[in-house]
């Protein structure tokens, strides 16, 4: 099993999670965050240009099990890419272990 | 009375609360009331700003409050280059408007006196109302207009709807032929039930059917980003409307009161019935409904405030409350995107004040002498209805092929604040 | 003066700033005032939900809100049915409220004028102070109570606990025998120490001992949700305050203005006062306590504003919030859990001045009058404690037993807000 | 008018709505609208926390907020102890200031009548205005002053640079040696561009430049934590402002409704310039702009509320816009930390204000006159500049060496609300 | 070591924090998200019943040495069942390193 | 690659992003967290300190080469450090993959 860990832009989070459902990934976890990477954003205080340090991002966090690692981080890409500069990552770690609360399924059939 | 004609054929005597006039005409006590009631009214166009900033998506929000402070900014001078002159200036080309040189930038009256008040306060006190309509019309296509479209569209509707109809009902000159042709037949409207919220309420649905639905909208898919705001702004609504309602009196007495009155209690009413409403309908009482009620009993009791008594306010709330919220449901099946239902509680709570306040109206009146006023108030609302919804197409449909009114769909994503603004309503959501 | 009687041993002489009155008795420029008192009277609602609603947890807010905002509702139509006629109709029962068949609905009081202002507005201002009180009230049960029941207690509450206390003590009728006693004895209670804060604060602190802590509260564990939110609704209560005490002369005159001059300054020194305290004792001056300082000066010139100067409002301001304070630690002491401090504030503050009004009195007073004057004080303050608690613990116990007044645990957990309203305040803390 | 000398060259008729006096002297009109102005103008000072409180980092809101609501405890206070009579007491010491034992404590006035008004009214007007000064100023300063200090500060500042320059510019007494100087040169300012804007503005930006910058400070890295408050701000105090400007005209007529109107129409010019230049300059138009832009145009209406004509407004309005927004770039060039830009709208439109009204004037003036005038006006702007700039940074320098006025650095980076006041703001943005 | 991480309800917060305490586990981090998941909650807007498409939800993460996995999780799971839909999950993830910034302690003592 | 993660104090981020920028670390994701660990922090209300159980704390999360974690790790010390309880900690878990959205680019490059 894996966890996915997606940062995007704010604004695609809604094309995210269309995409994600159409390829049968329903299960995630969103939240907000800031980040600081290539992107600059503009804003304006006051009729002058600048550029906050700090951008909001939406991180998103999925797991999976291994065989559908692919299509999710294919589903995350077609919605959050842009092909502009702050578009965002996919992380992928290893998950040991993956329970559902209200049953105690571990494993496979908890995710 | 705000230009208000009681109703012609009743012989109910007229109640004036005629205070001292000193030499120069000014009651110092109603001038004081009127300038109140001018910054009470102002006071709404902030707690529209936060009533409707807090039911858009965080994303939306200085966008959406942009829509109430720029009619504050465009309105105001478009009032006091023409505005004023168009609404109450004598009729002109046969009654579509009115017109007088002496209005331009209130050049004409800058000592005169009307009513015991200095004619300033008067155009100021009504100058607020040019701006609120506009403001309160923004809620049925919020979270999906461009901003210099929305501009350039308050201005040109509000010198071809508002003003107009402002001057039909409102305008009483020294002659027939120069005063609104509402007005000389007679038709009630206290404080703006027609020319306010019928006239944003069906305007703004007209705009909302003609730009199409938000990107991705579906019924019950919504979520306010912060109802705590919207609670305040409903909280300064109610507050201001005193100054809307217990104002159009133009006067300190006994009208005054009975306006003031019933506008409490059709609040109130209306946000009672709401709950209990929602309460049996869905097993809980929302906040958001509770305001809502409170709005629908507003809205309804505002072209009636000068007629009905306390017991027609209650019965006006509750009937709004119940009719708003049917219209809810209704849109609710239908799909159309009223984004913060201005149509659903202006438009329907309008309609239901102006044509059901003639069964309640204070002192004696024949059946025959209240169905000829029912006569009369469905034909004005009929006429605000098609006055407001045929022009708003015409400017809406000229400003989206030329300037564009509806966002792109990268702007919408985007949300109005970043797209129009450059801006976040909210920095202390993400770290620091 | 709002029905206030004069201290009836003193020979200070009365001031009243007669306006002129106009063939109908109205006087323009005190009806203006008066208006404009009730409209800021309305306006602290949604300052006190604004206060109240910062200091609870973010999954209470909309609740807590509702508190003040539904008794706008449910209050406003109980004043009208039979409120204002138990309040201001002549005794009956012996005394215990008043009735005056003329009053319900208001039906009988469309054109009366009364101490040159419509009746009506009279009326409407009084009508506010009886919204407010159960909304003061309800910081004392925060954050664990049923809305329905919630909503059942304030009705019966202000039928059997705030209408007789107000007709006792401002009902003042032609005759001594059809007047309030309290009234008749000369306790003084300019716009409502006993009346309002007292009632409030005893009422909410004995249904809080009733039913019992917030789940899993532990004094010093609480984290407001939104101090900024507290910090505005505490300016807006602010403002308003001006009309509940400067109002309740009225007049638009010499006594208004010594009302609203003190009220000023009590709250500034109230605030100033809590803010030394607290930072004398912590070290650090909290925005929170200097907020409650604000209030606890309010509070405390509240029944006292007709009859101090400005030395005594610097001295019963200072007073208030010292007690105030010394009262909060011995709360964290005992444990018990009056969640927003409605006793601890309200209660303290409003029976410091009612009782410590006597010593500051504007005038010449010999030691005796003062101390007979402190005499009544003391006893309407006991009875309006007694009464209030009495009956409050009946009626709490009644509705627990019946349809249920405290939250079950699992709606306490997940907060008022989805419990019973269905909704979530601050949408914009999580994603979209 | 607020002790205001008309232009003394001009042949203007005098324009004086004179209700009926009572047998007391008191116009209940009069005293009522002075009383509602008295509450407007306390709305500003939460009005100001608001929109001060949202430009700040989340960790300051409340230490920012509680600049304002500090400045309601103790200059409230000051003002009843001495500085109504260092301000509107006959000249003492040269005419550095004024005083009247009365004063103390307003002990004098109990009763007493002016212009129709209880003195008490007049006295509390003012006193709101020694409030909102060093509210005002606190902007240049913040995040980064020391909570101590700047309470002590303030109460200095006002002794030492508010009183006087309000004795100077508004005191007249019955003869020329005890009125103020600036007054009795026939000096125009109607409610407050030297008095009120350009000496908070100045004092500042003085302040600003002494104590530093933030720390880290970089021009283009701030971010607002709240703009949508900073907008409820900007419209209570776009409301409040009517209390500010037609307030002190001390009448309830004409004059009034002059100020009245032009205030609106400066306010609207302002914004609608502001948004026109950043659209224009930026390709958006920010929500903040937008809320400058009203403010800019209220600061330089201020002073010319009485004597402008609504054109004269809309140049003002449009002029100051213009003007503050230069000079914030020319600020963000020169790279000073004036933080929310006191001196960068309150000083800059203050000055455009006060000088440019010359050119404005209702009526009839020959150019000698009203170049006369505007050497008058600039006069009295260099006096209030210099004498603000020196004393202020004397006041600074020994606060800072002895008590400290600017923040630790550790308190500064742990932000003014935990190191000063303990708390947090919006607890709702973490779990619970 | 392993990094415990849950996705509960927010108002099983506060029991979660109880049974860890009660267990023993002291340091945790908490913060807000919102999930997608099977449960459907209900919300009314204005008269209608409306099912967000992502429901808030609070992830706690919690470093553990490896003998206290166990014990971790079924606090847990003892604080933030409801045997409902959207109780949540628990993901366990390898730990390679941990380091106490005060003290630069390292490994299974800096827990 | 790795993903260092560190619960750090709120009034550090500041200068905790200045030592990442200074040993060249540009690209970080930040986010609002609470936390309960030895630190006893206090506020006042209403006059009575108290002591809220979760503080506010910042968590900055960065993926890394393998030879980026010591300098990484160091910079948040010496940002972070004020030696005094509640400094906070460094998590550090393996990293199997990352993707840069806009370009597809996958691995240590996409970092
Ligand atoms: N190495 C990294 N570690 C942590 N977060 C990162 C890293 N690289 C990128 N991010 C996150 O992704 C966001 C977008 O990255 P950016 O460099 O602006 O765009 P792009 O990946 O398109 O070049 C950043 O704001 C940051 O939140
Ligand atoms: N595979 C997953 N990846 C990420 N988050 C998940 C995953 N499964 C569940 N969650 C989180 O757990 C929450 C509860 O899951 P849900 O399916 O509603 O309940 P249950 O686990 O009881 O069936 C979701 O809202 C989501 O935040
Ligand atoms: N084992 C852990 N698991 C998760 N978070 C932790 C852990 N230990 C510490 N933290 C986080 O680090 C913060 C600081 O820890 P604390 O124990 O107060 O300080 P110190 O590490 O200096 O002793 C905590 O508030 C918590 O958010």
């Amino acid at each position: 099993m894996k966890l996915i860990t997606a940062i995007i832009r704010e604004v695609q989070l809604n094309k995210v999670h269309e995409e994600l459902l159409k390829a049968n990934i329903e299960r995630i976890t969103v939240g907000r965050v800031s980040g600081h990477g290539q992107q600059k954003r503009e804003e304006i205080y006051r009729g002058m240009i600048m550029a906050p340090s700090l951008i909001p991002k939406i991180k998103i966090e999925i797991a999976v099990n291994d065989d559908y690692v692919q299509r999710t981080v294919d589903a995350i890409i077609s919605g959050a890419g842009t092909n502009s500069v702050g578009d965002g990552k996919i992380f992928v770690t290893n998950l040991e272990e993956c329970i559902r609360i209200r049953t105690e399924e571990r494993g496979e059939k908890a995710i | 009375m705000k230009v208000k004609l009681k109703l012609l054929l009743s012989g109910a005597a007229l109640l004036i609360s005629t205070g001292v006039f000193a030499q120069d005409g000014i009651d110092t006590g109603v001038t004081s009331w009127m300038l109140t009631s001018t910054t009470l009214v102002l006071l709404m166009v902030p707690g529209l700003a936060m009533f409707y900033g807090g039911l858009v998506g965080s994303k939306n929000v200085l966008g959406t409050m942009m829509h109430s402070f720029v009619a504050m900014g465009v309105m105001t001078l478009a009032w006091v280059l023409f505005g004023y002159s168009m609404s109450f200036g004598n009729s002109v080309l046969g009654g579509w408007f009115g017109w007088n040189s002496d209005y331009f930038l209130l050049q004409g009256i800058d000592e005169s006196v009307r009513d015991g008040i200095p004619e300033y306060v008067f155009a100021m006190f009504q100058g607020k109302f040019a701006i609120i309509t506009p403001a309160i019309l923004a809620g049925a296509i919020a979270e999906r207009v461009n901003f210099k479209g929305f501009v350039v569209f308050i201005l040109v509707w509000g010198i071809l709807v508002y003003n107009p109809l402002c001057h039909w009902v409102w305008f009483g000159g020294s002659e027939i032929s120069s005063s609104g042709f509402l007005h000389s037949m007679g038709a009630i409207d206290f404080a703006g039930g027609t020319v306010v919220h019928i006239s944003a309420g069906v305007s703004g649905l007209v705009a909302a059917l003609y730009l199409g639905k938000r990107r991705g909208y579906k019924p019950g898919h919504i979520r306010p980003s912060n109802l705590v705001m919207t609670m305040m702004g409903a909280g300064l609504l109610w507050v201001g409307w005193f100054g809307f309602n217990a104002g159009s009196s133009v006067q300190s007495g006994l009208a005054t009161a009975q306006a003031l009155t019933v506008t409490q209690i059709a609040a109130a009413a209306g946000a009672v019935a709401w709950m209990i409403i929602e309460g049996v309908h869905q097993g809980k009482a929302s906040a958001l409904g509770f305001a809502s009620g409170i709005l629908a009993g507003l809205v309804a009791i505002t072209p009636a405030a000068g007629d009905v008594t306390p017991f027609g306010a209650i019965v006006l709330g509750t009937l709004s409350s119940f009719i708003c919220y049917m219209g809810l449901l209704i849109k609710n099946k239908k799909g159309y995107d009223d984004s913060l239902d201005a149509f659903g509680i202006h438009g329907l709570g309008g309609i239901v004040g102006a044509i059901m306040l003639v069964f309640f109206m204070r002192g004696e009146h024949s059946v025959a002498e209240i169905f000829s006023q029912f006569g009369i108030q469905i034909f004005a609302v009929i006429i605000a209805i098609v006055y407001a919804a045929v022009v708003t197409l015409g400017i809406v449909f000229i400003i989206e092929k030329t300037i564009g009114l509806r966002a792109s769909e990268i702007d919408e994503m985007a949300g109005l604040d970043d797209s129009f603004h450059g801006e976040r309503g909210y920095g202390l959501v993400n770290a620091q």
